[in-house]
């Protein structure tokens, strides 16, 4: 499969010829040559796919394959940087949602970002986004994942800084990097602690079932937890990083600021499940070696589901709903690992994961392309700007609800399949997580009803926007369809979402690599689907229409509604530990201590030296007398001297 | 009288003469240290030069008769001092054309 | 007379030649045509060097050369260079090449400062190739002393205290150095001040223990080492904008070079003993240069306190004393040159332009000099060690290097340092969105023009040497693991 | 008894005038003082026999010099100008000095009293014998410093030209 290189070769070349005209070309061109690269990519993805998958299984399993690895740099005998690209179930999985959604998404820009100043950047930054997300997936070994793991962030830092002019999107680029690249720091820590004990980077030797490798770390601990648990921790707070899981998700709602295609593609898709192909690539490791850390990687996950669909309920802007909405549903997934079992129906779990990464990916990106579709159509990102939309853009509006009642769980849509998955493995493991994760699904169906009526039902949106007087900046025109380019990639997905639930995951992709048959656990499943529609109702009675419920409920519990309207103030506990702390008392005083006793002291030896040696001109004052004076004591003295000894 | 009867008595010690040229030795001295003018100074160093003339002749003549080494010290020193003062007194008058004054606290320009 | 002699020669060639000329074009040629000779002359040598190498020569230095020149202390012009060299010399090469066109419109006097800074290069140079002791310390003087001329005469702002300090916080460091040298010389009972003849011999450790503290901190001020490291920032911000590339860049970087090559080349069995106490000082360095540098407002000033993190990870490699940590600790001495030398010489393009250096009052500039905004950019994601840029490689090597050690407690330190990597974000994404970002600041800035050819020549000439490196380390990381190992058999003795 | 009394009243002009030189307040007083230093001085000379250095110190000192001396000290004063008083601080540390070096010299010479040999008589020197050893090139004969010091004159014609004429 040695065609598998174009694919990261073409987005990188891509790149670097819409990277170095710049602005030369017409954007038109620059739009086409990327979208075409992406559609190429994306074909020769599913040819992949196609036939890694019907390639027959070597007892019983898909193999591995590497039709690359290249030694890029030699660190030690054993520890070498290889670029590579490593094709399993889960990777080829993964090439198949990053191009699908990417190709989408550019397809999308050419004409949502019409116009705009910087179009060819725009482009040369989304292939090199995928190129890196690509490269990513294909790892073969953890040092490979890392150095694409960073160009992910980099890529991720200037797409949401595209609006460069405008200081938010640039604090949100910025806050964003920032927080991942602290998390990566531990990622790498964690790789060091693995390399050091192991001898090897490669994912072959350390995921294979019965490796040895880890002989060598047998009975080392630090401070009473064993070294590979710290490796393996700091490994999955790297992808909590990236996946936003708490405490690290503050960054993810801030990054809405960057254009909506880029949200739909980075942050929704595919940059923030890279945590979760992470956890799931090491999925062996926390299995057999440290499964605490696997636990904890459940409880976090649980967590989060749960807090982010708090906040998701009583945000205004559409995207920090949508925001939340993935924060939550990555922590799903980050549970589904977390309670995995590793054989056969035990791995539940790990398949339903990946199954719901899928599916996620796709209504997700549908959810995000369709909210830009509607900001596109009345320019503003708040609830309160829109309402009764659904006779202006039919399409989006349909396509909103698909994505909403799969994201719901409702079935037939894709979403209800994953999502089941989950719980029932959640209650597997143990019936509280399980419990937290229903409620934590309910919540999100009310949200995402509360969001689907905001927009497309309630009051119209041109009486509101008279009522405001917002006539100023475009709002007067009636809110159209969007064209075809904005349009396809909306049907498109929709269309997966509508019968991606009925594909055989479980032949794909396990935890095992063996085959998986998916058994819907009906008790799990009817209590979902009856939760989800129970908040879908609860929502349809409060947003439907404009009623006093939402504002009462709001008074009624004003802490827990201002809190999370507030996020819970988590980034003013940030900035007051980034500023107050890090910038003021640690920053400013070690200048002011550089300044003031190091480079001081320094100064004091030459001023000592300066004022020892002003002290010493003056005996040269150039008074004739005053040498003779001195050179006659002297003399009197040696005399004296002489005479005395 | 016997104490007088006594110095006055036989040949002129040597300590004597050394006690004279000392103390116009050190009256040279006080006088460079002490004046300003650097005329002054220059006639303290005449005073000191020429004590150390008359030790010259006095070592000579008592210590060394017959021999002249003491001698030609002091006559080559009356030279040399009337050349330094001629050289002296050039360069004070031409101080004094610019400076309009002969007083060494203004002549500390060389130091810097 | 010995070809290496060649890079002594060119730039003294280049001092006669200024010497005759007249206008500025004439200038111009001159420094031009020099420093490209320089550069095609280092691009020879390392290919000379990888052609001996393939056929099979395994001495520690190749093409050496030696000439007596002082007898009655056995000092020798010796001449001979290994893997590392070569690296530092192409490193010297490329920022001389583009420093040159950085000051291509130098104002007033550009022939005094192209004599100097051909003086400079001269020195650098000069250390790179000898191989003897006092040789060595004598081009590290050659390259001290026109600093003090080109910061005080062509600098800005607090130009002379600028000046003054560095060359005397480094005079200071050499005499340590001095000290250091005779004491190696004289310990070990050699009958040459060749490196390659007193590595044979054996300096008894008491000795040691005197002289490798003194050589390891005398070149360690140079290495902008806790806590002499003050110069730095002073000396930085008041040079010109090629000697701030040169020196930075370069100069710097004997200090790492030097105490690899004679601290504890010469004296394995002290650097083994001694080595915890200066990694805690390099340590510090690391991370202290780096939480100072998020405070200063003075582009140049961040730009300093970040080479003091930097370098301050090349001697916190070397002192892990082992052969993939020393190997970062090189790739990183070139990797922060070229880097710092970018950085320098856009700040000094910008400063040309803004007549500002204080990040408060630029904002905006992407939009009105895109080439040196995206340049600029390019420079930080280096700087904070973006993958395929070259700081990447040379971080990765260190950490994974240093991490090797056995000891738990070098392991945690190597832990402390990695600390930086996020630091350093802060500080680089703080500037870029202050200074490139947001609405423009001044309404006069918004009539600047963009980089003129001679700055776009020499940005884009540091730009590809640094994709060079960061995107195929092998061939650069290949020739310095060679040269390591003689070290690394130093040690094990 | 004749050549003590000489002796003990040269010596009392010496250390009486020289003295007063240093002290006196006008400088024309002190050359006035200087010279008769320099004729008492002349005075010894002739009372140890050296006639010649006698005549030349008359000539050169108390001749030339002393010209030279009255003639600056017109130059350079202004009529009528008052002459500042020095620094008592500065007398007065001058004067110590200058006792101390007595003190210590005195101490000296009174340790060494009657350790140094009684004047011997001598002959008188005649000319013919100084011109001998002042032109001869043999052991204790000295044309060399003489033409020294010859030269050094000329030097000192020249150079106090130089200085002193007007540009």
């Amino acid at each position: 499969m040695q065609y598998t290189l174009l694919i990261l070769v073409l987005p990188l070349l891509s790149f670097i010829v819409l990277g170095l005209v710049d602005s030369k070309w017409k954007p038109k061109v620059a739009g086409t040559i990327g979208t075409v690269v992406l559609g190429i990519i994306t074909a020769l993805s599913y040819y992949t796919a196609w036939e890694y998958f019907s390639m027959h299984r070597v007892a019983g399993v898909y193999e591995k394959l590497i039709p690359y690895n290249i030694e890029w740099l030699r660190f030690t005998e054993f520890l070498h940087i290889n670029l590579g690209i490593l094709l399993d179930p889960i990777s080829v999985m993964m090439l198949v949602v990053i191009s699908t959604i990417s190709f989408m998404v550019n397809i999308y820009s050419l004409s949502y970002m019409h116009g705009e100043k910087g179009f060819e950047r725009y482009y040369a930054f989304l292939s090199l986004f995928t190129f890196s997300m690509l490269g990513l997936v294909v790892a073969t070994n953890i040092f490979q994942m890392y150095i694409f793991w960073e160009l992910v962030g980099v890529s991720s830092y200037l797409l949401i800084g595209f609006y460069y002019t405008k200081p938010s999107a640039v604090a949100a680029a910025k806050k964003a990097f920032i927080v991942t690249r602290f998390a990566d720091m531990f990622f790498l820590i964690g790789i060091l602690i693995l390399s050091f004990y192991t001898k090897t980077f490669d994912f072959s030797i350390l995921t294979a079932e019965h490796t040895t490798v880890f002989a060598g770390s047998a009975g080392a601990t630090f401070l009473g937890f064993g070294v590979i648990s710290w490796a393996m921790a700091g490994i999955f707070i790297g992808g909590a990083g990236k996946s936003a899981m708490f405490p690290l998700q503050i960054w993810l709602p801030d990054a809405m600021e960057g254009p909506t295609p880029v949200s739909a593609l980075i942050h929704a898709a595919t940059m923030v499940v890279a945590g979760v192909f992470l956890v799931a690539r090491f999925f062996p490791v926390y299995y057999f070696q440290t499964p605490e850390v696997l636990h904890g990687v459940a409880y976090i996950g649980a967590f989060t589901a749960l807090f982010a669909a708090v906040i998701a309920c009583v945000q205004t802007d559409i995207k920090r709903v949508l925001a939340f909405s993935t924060i939550s549903q990555i922590a799903f997934m980050m549970v589904a690992l977390g309670v995995s079992g590793y054989d056969g129906q035990e791995g539940t779990g790990y398949m339903a994961s990946m199954f719901h990464l899928f599916t996620h990916a796709m209504f997700k990106a549908l959810l995000f392309l369709g909210a830009g579709s509607v900001i596109h159509a009345v320019h503003s990102n708040e609830m309160k700007d829109m309402g009764g939309l659904r006779k202006y853009m039919p399409i989006t509006n349909w396509t909103f609800l698909i994505a909403c009642l799969a994201i719901a769980g409702i079935p037939p849509f894709s979403g209800f399949f994953s999502k089941d998955e989950i719980l029932s493995a959640s209650y597997e493991f143990s019936p509280y997580i399980g419990g937290i994760m229903t409620f934590a699904a309910a919540l999100t169906a009310f949200y995402m009803f509360r969001l689907y009526y905001s927009i497309f039902w309630g009051k119209d949106y041109i009486i509101k926007a008279a009522a405001h007087g917002h006539d100023d900046h475009g709002h007067g025109h009636t809110p159209h369809e969007s064209p075809f380019a904005m349009a396809f990639p909306l049907v498109f997905l929709a269309g997966v979402t509508c019968v991606a639930g009925f594909i055989p995951f479980g032949e794909f992709v396990s935890s095992t690599g063996a085959e998986y048959h998916i058994h819907i656990n009906p008790t799990v499943a009817i209590m979902s689907v009856v939760v989800a529609s129970v908040s879908i109702i609860i929502a349809t009675l409060m947003y439907r229409k404009p009623t006093a419920t939402p504002d009462k409920l709001a008074k009624t519990f004003s802490g827990l509604y201002k809190g999370a309207s507030n996020r819970f103030y988590l980034d003013e506990v940030y900035m007051f530990i980034t500023k107050k702390i890090i910038f003021n008392s640690v920053s400013r005083p070690l200048a002011w201590f550089d300044r003031h006793v190091i480079d001081a002291t320094m100064d004091g030896f030459a001023n000592t030296t300066q004022w020892v040696s002003v002290k010493i001109k003056g005996f040269q004052s150039g008074q004739v007398q005053q040498y003779a004076y001195v050179f006659l004591l002297g003399t009197l003295l040696i005399t004296a001297i002489v005479l005395i000894f | 009288m016997d104490l007088l009867n006594n110095i006055l008595s036989g040949s002129i010690p040597m300590e004597a003469y050394l006690g004279v040229s000392l103390i116009m030795f050190f009256a040279g001295v006080y006088g460079f240290l002490s004046r300003r003018s650097m005329l002054m100074i220059l006639i303290s160093i005449e005073l000191m030069l020429n004590a150390a003339d008359i030790n010259f002749v006095v070592f000579n003549r008592y210590l060394f008769p017959g021999h002249l080494e003491g001698f030609y010290f002091a006559l080559f020193t009356i030279a040399i001092a009337a050349c330094e003062t001629a050289v002296a007194i050039a360069i004070i008058i031409n101080i004094y054309r610019n400076l309009t004054s002969v007083e060494v606290g203004n002549l500390d320009q060389m130091k810097e | 007379m010995n070809f290496l002699s060649l890079f002594v020669l060119i730039p003294a060639l280049m001092m006669m030649g200024l010497f005759v000329s007249n206008s500025r074009k004439q200038i111009q040629f001159v420094v031009a045509t020099g420093a490209s000779l320089l550069m095609i002359l280092s691009g020879i040598i390392t290919y000379m060097y990888f052609i001996e190498r393939a056929a099979g020569n395994a001495a520690t230095m190749l093409f050496t050369a030696d000439t007596v020149w002082y007898a009655p202390f056995n000092i020798h012009y010796s001449v001979g260079i290994d893997g590392i060299s070569v690296a530092m010399l192409l490193l010297t090469s490329v920022i001389v090449f583009t420093g040159v066109f950085a000051s291509w419109k130098i104002d007033p006097l550009p022939k005094e400062f192209f004599l100097w800074y051909s003086l400079l290069s001269i020195g650098v140079y000069g250390f790179f190739i000898s191989t003897d002791l006092f040789t060595m310390f004598m081009y590290y003087e050659i390259a001290l002393i026109p600093m003090y001329l080109l910061i005080g005469v062509w600098g800005s702002g607090r130009k002379e205290y600028g000046a003054m300090k560095l060359t005397l916080m480094l005079m200071g460091g050499s005499a340590l150095l001095l000290v250091g040298i005779l004491g190696i010389y004289y310990g070990s009972g050699a009958t040459s001040m060749n490196i390659l003849e007193i590595a044979k011999l054996h300096i008894p450790i008491e000795l040691q223990r005197y002289f490798f503290p003194l050589t390891f901190m005398g070149f360690g001020v140079l290495g902008a080492l806790f806590p002499f490291h003050t110069w730095s920032p002073d000396g930085h911000a008041s040079a010109p904008t090629a000697v701030s590339m040169l020196h930075a860049g370069v100069l710097m970087k004997l200090g790492g070079y030097g105490a690899f090559r004679v601290a504890i080349y010469l004296m394995p069995d002290a650097a083994k003993e001694m080595s915890w106490f200066f990694l805690i000082l390099t340590g510090i360095s690391v991370v202290y240069g780096a939480f100072a540098a998020i405070r200063q407002t003075d582009l140049k000033y961040i730009n300093a306190y970040s080479s003091v993190s930097h370098c301050g990870l090349v001697l916190f490699a070397i002192l892990m004393l082992n052969e993939t940590a020393m190997t970062g600790a090189i790739l990183q001495m070139l990797s922060h040159g070229l880097m710092t030398a970018l950085f320098f010489a856009l700040i000094g393009m910008i400063y040309g332009r803004t007549h500002t250096r204080l990040i408060t009052e630029m904002g905006g500039l992407m939009k009105i000099l895109p080439f040196l905004g995206v340049s600029y950019v390019i420079a930080g994601l280096a700087s904070l060690g973006l993958p395929s840029l070259s700081g990447f490689v040379a971080e990765m090597t260190i950490f994974v290097g240093s991490f090797q050690h056995t000891d738990t407690f070098h392991r945690v330190l190597t832990i402390v340092a990695i600390t930086s990597i996020v630091i350093t974000a802060v500080y680089i994404l703080r500037v870029v969105g202050k200074i490139l970002f947001g609405a423009v600041q001044d309404a006069h800035h918004e009539h600047l023009t963009d980089a003129t050819w001679y700055e776009r020549l020499s940005v884009v000439t540091l730009i590809i040497a640094i994709f060079a490196i960061g995107s195929a380390p092998f061939w650069i990381s290949g020739l310095i693991h060679d040269s390591v190992i003689p070290v690394i058999g130093q040690l094990a003795k | 008894m004749a050549q003590q009394i000489i002796f003990f009243v040269l010596a009392a002009i010496i250390a009486i005038f020289s003295i007063l030189a240093v002290t006196a307040k006008q400088i024309i007083r002190s050359a006035t003082y200087l010279l008769f230093v320099l004729l008492a001085t002349a005075g010894l000379y002739l009372l140890l026999g050296y006639n010649y250095l006698f005549a030349v110190q008359i000539a050169v000192y108390a001749g030339g010099v002393m010209v030279l001396f009255i003639f600056a000290i017109l130059l350079t004063n202004r009529p009528g100008e008052n002459v500042k008083t020095e620094l008592p601080v500065r007398r007065v540390a001058a004067g110590l000095t200058a006792l101390a070096g007595l003190a210590f010299c005195g101490h000296i010479i009174y340790w060494n009293i009657k350790r140094v040999g009684d004047l011997v008589a001598q002959s008188d020197i005649t000319p013919q014998q100084l011109g001998h050893s002042m032109l001869g090139t043999d052991k204790y004969q000295y044309l060399l410093p003489f033409e020294t010091i010859s030269i050094l004159l000329l030097a000192c014609i020249v150079g106090a030209i130089m200085i002193a004429r007007k540009r």
